[in-house]
C-alpha cells in the first residue's frame, strides 16, 4: 500500500458534525457506558443511548427476545431509567468518557415527548435528539404517530417547538409510502430522519399453541432486514434534502458502506453489537480501510454515488 | 456499573469432545481469565448469520498464564447452536465474550455448603466447588439427573474423594438416590446432626423447577440459598434487556437482568 | 406409536376442498409440471402456477436474483408464456397429472386483469383464481392496486364480476395496515385472502457502486421473512372472516404449523422448493406425523387455536 | 419439458480435500447417475438457512452401479457457499439435485473436436473429453489460467497422453502459452494444416469475456461452437426464472433459462 494521508471520514447531519459516520443504535448499545470494558466509545460518530422516557419504565414481562432466522425478535417494552436520571447519572459519566451522545425518547403521549425534549435542554453536551416516533412494541407508544404522515408530522411539530436541539425523526418501516414519512418529518421541521426501526413480527410454539413473546408481537431486527431497510433508505434519500441515516441489519463494513452508497448521511449499528461487542470500531476500521484501497479521500465522494443507469 | 475485566476474544479450539450426554471444550484465548463461580461467556464461531446470537456457556475452568490462557467449557446439545458447537473440530475459531455476569458469593461467615446441580447445571457449581476444596471448605455436592447417563463422569467433580461428600440422584433411580434433588436435600437435612447453629449455604444451578423447590425447601429453615437463572440472551452483557427476570426488592423491585444483576440471584429476592 | 386412523387433514376454502392445506406458492413451482420428476403433484394440495399476464411477458434483463441473510431477492419481471398458451398446453397436462391447480394472474391494467380472469373460464377443472395485486417488479403491475385498500377493492370488484371461478386476492405486505387491506378484499367479494407476497428490497455493490438487481429493486422471500409473514396472517385472521391463505418464509412443517396455528386454513411453500424440491410432501407428511403424535384428529382441531392469553 | 431423469438425493461426502488450486469432492448416492457433459447439480448441505440457496457445480464424474452410486465434483473456492464446501469433512451429508440443464452435443458427424477450458471452466469440459477419449474422436484440449497454479493436476486431463493433444495457456507465461486461451486458438488455427474440410467443433466453459472471444474467433471461420454459460441460480431445474441469459432465436428471441435450457448454448444464438 503507497504511503498516503488517511481518508476523512467527517459525516455532518445538518448542524452536527460527527468524526465518523457510524453510530450505535438506540437500545442495543445500554447507556454507551456497558461498552468502556470493550473500546474507548469516544471513537463512535456517536452513542445513541436506551430510548428515554418522563418516568422510568418496567418494561415488558419476559420472555422478550426470541431469535429467527437470521435476526431477531424483540419486545423489550422500552425499559428505561427515565430521563432524570440519565441527566443527572448517566450524562455526566457520557461527558467524562468524551463520547459525542444523542438522546433517543418517546412517549406515550405527545405531552410526554415534549416534556422529555425539555428537560434534556439540561444536558448542554447532548448532541441532538432523536424521535423515537416507531415503537412498536408498547401498546400506545410511538407507532400511533409513526404510521400516517398527518400522525408524524403532528408528532413532529409540537416536539420540534419544544427544543432547541437538532431533531433527528425515527421512521417506522411498517408504512405504505417510506418517503411520504420522510417528506411529512422534514416539513415539520425534522433536521435528520433515522430509519429503519424494527419491522413487526411475530413467532409462536406450535407445540404449546403460544406466542414466544409476552408481548405476542416483536420488532425484527438483524441482517434479514438489511435488504428492505437499503430500499427504504434509498428511496427516503430521494424522498428529502435533509439528512438520512440508515439502519438495518448492518453487520460488517461493507453493509455499512451500501447504506452510504445509496445516500445516507451515517449509519447505526445495532443487532451486530450483540454477537460482536467491537463491531462498530471494526465497522469504522473497515470503512477506512476500504477508502484508503479505492482512493477515495472524503466520505462525500463516496455518499449517494449509487450508479442506477446503464 | 461496566464489568470490568469483559473482554471479547478471538478464540482457537484446543479439543471438543463428547463424553456421555455432555460435550466438553477446551478453548485457546490470548490470556489467562480470572472469573467468579457462575460467570459465563457469550460464544459463537459457526460461519453464517443463522443462528445469529451467541450462546451464554457457564466458564467451567480456566487456564494458562498472561498472553496465553485456555477456558473451558462442558455443554449439552439441546438445539441448533449447540449442535452446531458440538461440530467444530480442533483448530476452528471461536468468539467469546468474557468473563460475564455476577457469580456466586462466598461469605466468609458461611462454613457448610451444599452445592446443588441439576442436568447440566454442575457446570456453574463445579467451579464453586473447585474454589471451597481449595479453601477446604466444609461442602457438599447434590447431583440430579434424569437418569444415570445423565451424571457428569465422577472425576470432573472437585474433592469427589472426601467421603461422603458426593450425592447423586436419578429421577429413575438408576443411581443414588432415587428421586429429585429437592427431595434428597430433605433427606439429607432429616438425618443432619445439628453441628451447631451454624447455617447451610446453598449454591444452586439447573432447572427453573428445581431450583424453586430447592428455595422453598431450604430458605424457611433459614438457610441463604444462591440460584443461576436461565434466560434466553442477545448480548449478555446487559445493552439489550432482553434478558430480564423479576427480582422482590423492596420499593426497587422490577426485573433484573440475568446476563448482568444475574445469573446468580438471592433465592429469596427471585419471583418464580 | 398406537395404531390410529390418519388425521384428517382436509382444507375448505370457500367452496374449494383441498386434500391438505399445503400448496406450491406462484412463480416458485412453474407450472407444476417440472416437479413431476420428483414426486407425483397430484398429492399436492394445490399447485398455484406461474403468474399469467393476457399476453406472454419476456420479464426482466438479468441479473433477476440475488441471495441475502436467509432470504433472497427476485426481480423476474413475471416472464411466462400467457394465458393463450396455459390454457392449450399446460391445462390439459395439469388434468393428466391429476393435479388441483390455481392461476396466479396480473395485468398492467384492470382491463387486462379482467381479460385474463374471463379467458381462464375456458379451464374447467380450474380450481380457482389467484389475484396477483402486488407483484413490486413490474413498473405498471399490481403494486399500484395493492397498496391502497381503496386500489385493491376497486380491482377485486372488477374481476369478481369477470368471473365465476372462486376469487383468491393475493396481499402485498409493503402496506401499514395488513388488516385494512384484507378487509377490503373481503368486502369486494374475495373468497379468500392469500399472504404475504415479496417484501421489497434491494442490493447494491459498494465496489462497483451499481445495483445488483437490473429492476434496482426486488422482492424480498425465504426464511428471513417469515416472522413478518406469520405476524400479517395473524392479523388478517382477526380482521376478517374469509379462509386466509398464510405464505412467507414456510420451510418445513414447522413452520406451516405455525401460520395454521394464527389461523390460516391452508399455505403456500415457495422459496423453500428451490433449496429441495421435495419440501411440499415432507411438509405434508410432517403435518401429519405432527397431528399424529400429538392426537389430532382434524386440521380444524388445531387451525387457530393459539393461545395469546395467560 | 420435465428433465426426465433429474432427482433429489441425500448425499454422503466420501473425501473433500484441496489440490492446488482447486478441491475436489466425491459424494456417495443412494443410486448410479447418468449424465451428460455440461450438465450439474445444485449442492447444498450446510447447517442453517444462511447461504440459502445451493449451488451449482458440474458434474465433473459419475461412477458406482444400481443402489450405490457416486458423484464427483471439482470446485473453487470463491465466496461463502463454496468455502462452507470446502470446510466439510468425509461423513458430512449433502443435498444434491442431479442432473440438470442441457448439456453438450455430439454429433457425429463432427471429427475434430476442440475442448476449451477457462478458470474451472474445465470442470465441464474434462467430462466431454472422457467421451470423445472413449469414442476415440480426435480431440485437443485449451487449458487457460491467469498463472501456472490455477491449472488442473495433468492426471485429472482425459487422455492427456496422446502427443499434441493439451495446450496450456497462462496470462503470465509461468506455464505454456503465454497469453489467453482465444490466442492460443488463434495460433493454433494459423498451424492447422487443412485437413480436408471437416469443420472443428468446439466446447467451451469459462468466463463470459472468454467464451465470447472463442466464439468471436472462430464463429466466422465456420467451426460450430458451443459455450457453458454461468448464471447466478436459485433453483436450479428451472422454475423460478432466475437465471436467464438473452438468447437470438428468429422471432422467437427471448430470456432463456441457463439452468434448463442452457448452461450450454450454440454460440451464434447467445447474445453477449
Ligand atoms: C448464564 C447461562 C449459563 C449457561 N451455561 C450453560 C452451560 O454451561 N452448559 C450448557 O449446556 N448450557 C448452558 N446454558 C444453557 C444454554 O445457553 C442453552 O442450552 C443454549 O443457549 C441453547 O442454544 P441452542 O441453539 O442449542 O438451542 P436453541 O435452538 O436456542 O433452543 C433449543 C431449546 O432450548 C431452549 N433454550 C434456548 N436457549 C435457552 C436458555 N438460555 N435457557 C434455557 N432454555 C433455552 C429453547 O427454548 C429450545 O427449547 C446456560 C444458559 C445461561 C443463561
Ligand atoms: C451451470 C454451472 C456450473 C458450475 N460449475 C462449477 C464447477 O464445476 N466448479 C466451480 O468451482 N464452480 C462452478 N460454477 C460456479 C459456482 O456455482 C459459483 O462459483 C458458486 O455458486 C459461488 O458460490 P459462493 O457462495 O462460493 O460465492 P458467492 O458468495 O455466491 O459469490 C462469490 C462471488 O462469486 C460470484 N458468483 C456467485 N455465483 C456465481 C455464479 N453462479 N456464476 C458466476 N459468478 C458467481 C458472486 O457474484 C461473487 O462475486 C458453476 C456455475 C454454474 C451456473
Ligand atoms: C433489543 C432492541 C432494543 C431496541 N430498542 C430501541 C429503542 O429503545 N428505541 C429505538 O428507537 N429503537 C430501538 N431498537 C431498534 C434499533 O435501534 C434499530 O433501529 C433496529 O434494531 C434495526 O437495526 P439493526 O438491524 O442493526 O439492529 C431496538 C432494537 C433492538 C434489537
Ligand atoms: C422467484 C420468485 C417468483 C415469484 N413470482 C410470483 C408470481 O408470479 N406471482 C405471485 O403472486 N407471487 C410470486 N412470488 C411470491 C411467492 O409466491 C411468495 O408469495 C413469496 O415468495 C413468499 O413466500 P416464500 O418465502 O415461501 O417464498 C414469487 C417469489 C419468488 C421467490
Ligand atoms: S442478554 Fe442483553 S441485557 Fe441480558
Ligand atoms: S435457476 Fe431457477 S429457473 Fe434457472
Amino acid at each position: 500500500m503507497t504511503q498516503t494521508m488517511p481518508p476523512d471520514l467527517t459525516a455532518r447531519i445538518g448542524s452536527v458534525l460527527l468524526k465518523n459516520p457510524v453510530m450505535s443504535a438506540s437500545g442495543t448499545f445500554g447507556y454507551g457506558l456497558e461498552f468502556t470494558p470493550f473500546y474507548d466509545i469516544s471513537r463512535l460518530g456517536a452513542v445513541i443511548v436506551k430510548g428515554l422516557s418522563l418516568l422510568p419504565t418496567p418494561g415488558n414481562a419476559p420472555v422478550r427476545i426470541v431469535e429467527t432466522p437470521a435476526g431477531m425478535l424483540n419486545a423489550i417494552g422500552l425499559q428505561n431509567i427515565g430521563v432524570e436520571r440519565f441527566i443527572n447519572e448517566v450524562a455526566p459519566r457520557l461527558d467524562d468518557a468524551g463520547a459525542t451522545y444523542v438522546a433517543n425518547i418517546y412517549g406515550r403521549t405527545v405531552e410526554e415527548y415534549e416534556a422529555v425534549a425539555r428537560r434534556l435542554a439540561e444536558v448542554p453536551a447532548l448532541a441532538a435528539i432523536e424521535l423515537n416516533a416507531s415503537c412498536p412494541n408498547v401498546k400506545e407508544g410511538g407507532i400511533a404517530f409513526g404510521s400516517s404522515p398527518g400522525g408524524l408530522s403532528g408528532l413532529t411539530r409540537r416536539v420540534r417547538a419544544a427544543t432547541e436541539k437538532p431533531l433527528w425523526v425515527k421512521l417506522s418501516p411498517n408504512v405504505s409510502d417510506i418517503g411520504a414519512m420522510a417528506r411529512a418529518a422534514e416539513e415539520a421541521g425534522a433536521d435528520a430522519v433515522t430509519l429503519i426501526n424494527t419491522i413487526i413480527g411475530m413467532a409462536v410454539d406450535s407445540r404449546t399453541r403460544r406466542p414466544i413473546l409476552s408481548n405476542v408481537t416483536g420488532g425484527l431486527s438483524g441482517p434479514a432486514v438489511k435488504p428492505v431497510a437499503l430500499r427504504m433508505v434509498w428511496e427516503a434519500c430521494k424522498a428529502v434534502r435533509i439528512p438520512v441515516i440508515g439502519i438495518g441489519g448492518i453487520q460488517c463494513a461493507r453493509d455499512a458502506l451500501e447504506f452510504l452508497l445509496v445516500g445516507a448521511a451515517a449509519v447505526q449499528v445495532g443487532t451486530a453489537n450483540f454477537r460482536n461487542p467491537n463491531a462498530c470500531v471494526e465497522i469504522i476500521d473497515g470503512i477506512r480501510d476500504f477508502f484508503v484501497r479505492e482512493k477515495i479521500f472524503r466520505l462525500d465522494d463516496y455518499r449517494g454515488t449509487l450508479r442506477t443507469q446503464g | 456499573m461496566p464489568q470490568g475485566n469483559a473482554r471479547f476474544v478471538h478464540g482457537k479450539i484446543l479439543h471438543n469432545a463428547g463424553t456421555g450426554a455432555f460435550y466438553r471444550m477446551e478453548v485457546a484465548v490470548p490470556d489467562r481469565i480470572d472469573f467468579v463461580p457462575g460467570q459465563f461467556a457469550m460464544v459463537s464461531g459457526w460461519p453464517g448469520n443463522d443462528p445469529l446470537l451467541p450462546r451464554p456457556l457457564a466458564i467451567f475452568r480456566t487456564g494458562g498464564a498472561r498472553g496465553k490462557g485456555t477456558v473451558e467449557f462442558v455443554y449439552k446439545v439441546v438445539g441448533r447452536g449447540t449442535a452446531l458447537l458440538s461440530g467444530l473440530h480442533a483448530g476452528a475459531p471461536l468468539s467469546l465474550t468474557l468473563p460475564l455476569g455476577h457469580g456466586f458469593e462466598f461469605p466468609a461467615e458461611d462454613r457448610f455448603w451444599w452445592l446443588v446441580g441439576g442436568g447440566v447445571g454442575f457446570s456453574s457449581v463445579f467451579p464453586a466447588a473447585a474454589v471451597l476444596d481449595a479453601q477446604r471448605s466444609d461442602f457438599e455436592i447434590f447431583l440430579g439427573a434424569r437418569t444415570r447417563d445423565q451424571l457428569p463422569p465422577g472425576d470432573w467433580i472437585p474433592g469427589a474423594n472426601a467421603p461422603g461428600r458426593v450425592h447423586l440422584c436419578t429421577d429413575d433411580g438408576t443411581a443414588g438416590f432415587f428421586g429429585t434433588v429437592a427431595s434428597a436435600l430433605r433427606d439429607r437435612i432429616d438425618r443432619r446432626k445439628p453441628s451447631g447453629t451454624a447455617r447451610v449455604s446453598i449454591l444452586a444451578c439447573g432447572p427453573h423447577a428445581m431450583l424453586k423447590s430447592v428455595a422453598d425447601l431450604a430458605l424457611p429453615l433459614g438457610f441463604r440459598v444462591q440460584v443461576s437463572l436461565e434466560s434466553s440472551m442477545a448480548c449478555g452483557f446487559g445493552v439489550c434487556w432482553g434478558c430480564v427476570t423479576a427480582i422482590r426488592d423492596g420499593g426497587n423491585s422490577g426485573y433484573r437482568r440475568v446476563c448482568r444483576e444475574g445469573p446468580v440471584f438471592d433465592a429469596r429476592r427471585v419471583v418464580w
